[in-house]
């Protein structure tokens, strides 16, 4: 069993117009910025992409926006230092928001991933989030039912991992990376560090190799916070 | 018909190893306790297959020599295990997101009783007594192949494979191909389809050990196991 | 009276020096973004408190310096942040059932406006724009105790403690205590009741700043806070 | 912040008759053997327990329901090697028994360290252990809908463990006890090793410190299996 391969752009390249997109990260902590500029190059339209925010500057997910790739986006924070390639086409109608809390976001993508069609929470209730969603009093307190999410495709990034798929995390770059991967039909990662299968002490994984299925080496990856600092632009305008 | 029977029909290891045959090379499969787990040691030369155990493991091997067990490292049926390269460790809720959210290539199971509609009784023979459930109503879901392992009848000769269970459900609509002592049956939308049958038997025969129809659909592959 | 106010109002940095003294010992504690941050900065001596953060991290120390920063290594406010010893990592749906289960010994927020029955709206102007909602709906719920650092009103001037949020609710029913710029008030099954308020203002001048009455239930405490 | 204290036996001394106890473990494994038997000389009564199992011989779990200080169990499984001491008394009606499927069990523990009321499942559709439960359908399949659960207090057994109460488990021991931890009230941990606060890797660490209330260190713990073939029985009978 070898989940790795040596191209990105192979990585990426089954992704169809019309697909639904998880990307992992929150901020530029955790995204998978090779992938999705590989996902930009591939160039497929009307997607629905599932992230904590929606882009900031003009890399990551706000280049993707920018090359019109995003049909919805389904968040809890959609702003950010530079968010006008989100802001500009939210309010142009270009783009279809559905704003989760950050909370209840991470469950239904877990719920998604565990086979558990829905479950009831407190957060928002009462709440504009709430509106046409069921409510249910337990034990004399009211929650709302809320609804898995899955994806055809999950986009993250990990530190280590190996052929199997297994993948550890660095630090809060963790966040709903390790809940991306099971919830999607095809979850492809970018590692910082491939290592062979065996090496990852088995009490350290924190994604099983299950689900998995493809997994790139990126080393020395670029992190959204430094390319932004540095005014980057994705892909690189050529005059 | 009974001796006869006995006289043609494949062993358990026999049942084990033609299930085994099935085994997809990179296929992550969890096998239930006692007669299913025989399987794994059947597991065709030359495909790679990951063992999910409920309890927590990905990725185990065979059992360590007698008196090298390690009794932090079992599985679900509490026997020890060994761990192959690249295993993984996780709690309860993990292991069931694998079981329930579909993420099992194959989940094989035995039976007291299938129905032709795929439903699964094997998990209480009704009596009474102290019931016990463990993983097997969750393995039932989830997985992208539910199979069972098991007799064609039972010891006083009464069908295994049912128009309708008679016993406690485990699950509904749940089982896909049944790997019986006599032969090989998919469930499909008409119900039991017979796909393999020992060359001894005739599908009449085999009919009537069947408490509904077997349907026929193509051909019928001979069902022939090494001797074991 | 604006003017005077301005004069005798505790600064944000005040305010957040007030909330800080009520950090209990050993208490698990998510501030949030922005305003509530500061509260951190000014945690008493001889107190150990652990820090949330719901992007994943317990144990979170105080910023970097300049060009040491990990961005790896960031709040919920996407600031660098650094680690304590006895940190620990988790994904977000942990750390959101550390969150809504009740784990959390205080969460702190900021408000545009809390009702008497202690609904809070601190996420949407109602204004249109972008909404963003980030972890707030789910903060107000589970913590043991919620508190909102705000000032008394608004910048206009209109009392941000109302009898019933005009704006969007981030909760129902959640707050447990406020303290703001003039006093802090507690929400208790009556309403508002007033535990603490400067000595330049009197119980008349914060009633009339304030949209719903102002209980008062023994001894007002006199609130003071270092200059800072 | 010292979480840790010197005696077991004053570590389970709160658990008073008719508290609602989860006790880790999956068969032997995990199981918190010395914490067990440290309540057991408590000897609190008219407890519900919930644990995979309904014990095995003569000690840890099977003791206690011998001691008849066990009035509900909530388990999977309660067959084992020597399961008379529960056989005995739920079949003399002496104990009460809720069975649930493993994997419902876990998720009901997680939900209640979650803070997630009820969620729905497939598992138990259409059998006997699904009646009376509410059902409904999602995208055409039905589901039936399980309540959380929580305890009051949570015996758990891990490996290393510091004064903040963070934690590591040991391969297959790791099972519920991560769950248990985060669903009660107070969660009460036998670690084989107590180490400094920030000896354990921060990425390593299976449960953070603020779902655990005691630690106390169990050099050497005793195995289920172990003593079960060594025909122990606890308390030692004194002829």
């Amino acid at each position: 069993m070898n989940k790795s391969i040596d191209s990105i752009s192979d990585a990426v390249a089954k992704i169809e117009d019309g697909s639904t997109v998880m990307i992992g990260g929150f901020g530029g902590s955790g995204a998978p910025i090779e992938l999705i500029h590989a996902l930009i190059d591939a160039g497929p339209k009307n997607l629905t992409v599932i992230n904590n925010n929606a882009g900031n500057g003009h890399v990551g997910l706000a280049a993707m926006i920018e090359q019109e790739m995003v049909s919805k986006l389904i968040c809890s924070f959609p702003r950010s230092a530079d968010p006008r390639a989100f802001t500009d086409r939210y309010l142009a109608g270009k783009i279809e928001l559905e704003l989760v809390p950050q909370g209840t976001l991470a469950e239904r993508i877990r719920a998604g991933g565990a086979g558990i069609p829905a479950f009831y929470t407190p957060t928002g209730f009462g709440t504009e989030l709430a509106e046409g969603k069921p409510q249910k009093e337990f034990d004399g307190k009211p929650y709302i039912e809320e609804r898995c999410l899955k994806a055809d495709y999950a986009l993250i990034k990990a530190e280590q991992g190996d052929g199997f798929g297994n993948l550890t995390y660095r630090m809060a770059a963790r966040n709903f990376n390790p809940l991306m991967a099971m919830a999607a039909e095809t979850t492809i990662v970018q590692v910082n560090q491939l290592v062979p299968v065996g090496q990852i002490d088995p009490e350290r994984i924190v994604t099983p190799g299950i689900f998995v299925d493809c997994v790139v080496e990126i080393q020395n990856p670029q992190q959204e916070e430094d390319l932004n600092r540095a005014d980057v632009r994705y892909p690189e305008v050529t005059t | 018909m009974k001796q006869r029977l006995d006289e043609i029909k494949l062993s358990n290891a026999q049942i084990a190893w033609r299930a085994a045959q099935d085994l997809r090379d990179g296929a992550y499969v969890n096998l239930g306790i006692g007669f299913p787990e025989m399987i794994a040691t059947f597991q065709p030369e030359g495909r790679e297959v990951i063992y999910h155990t409920e309890n927590g493991i990905l990725g185990f091997g065979p059992s360590p020599r007698e008196g090298e067990e390690d009794w932090d490292l079992i599985n679900a049926g509490k026997k020890a295990v060994t761990l192959n390269s690249g295993a993984s460790f996780f709690h309860h809720a993990d292991s069931f997101a694998m079981v329930r959210g579909g993420h099992l290539d194959l989940a094989v199971l035995g039976a007291y009783q299938v129905a032709q509609n795929g439903d699964l009784a094997n998990w209480s023979t009704g009596k009474g007594g102290v019931p016990a459930v463990g993983g097997a109503m969750d393995l039932v879901h989830g997985a992208k192949k539910v199979v069972v392992v098991t007799d064609h009848v039972t010891k006083n000769g009464d069908p295994k494979l049912v128009s309708e269970c008679t016993l406690p459900l485990t699950g509904v609509g749940c089982i896909n191909r049944i790997y019986t002592s006599l032969a090989v049956v998919d469930i499909e939308a008409q119900g039991f389809v017979l796909r393999e049958k020992l060359d001894a038997i005739s599908v009449d025969e085999l009919q009537a050990l069947t408490g509904a129809q077997l349907h026929l659909d193509g051909d019928i592959n001979l069902l022939d196991a090494p001797k074991l």
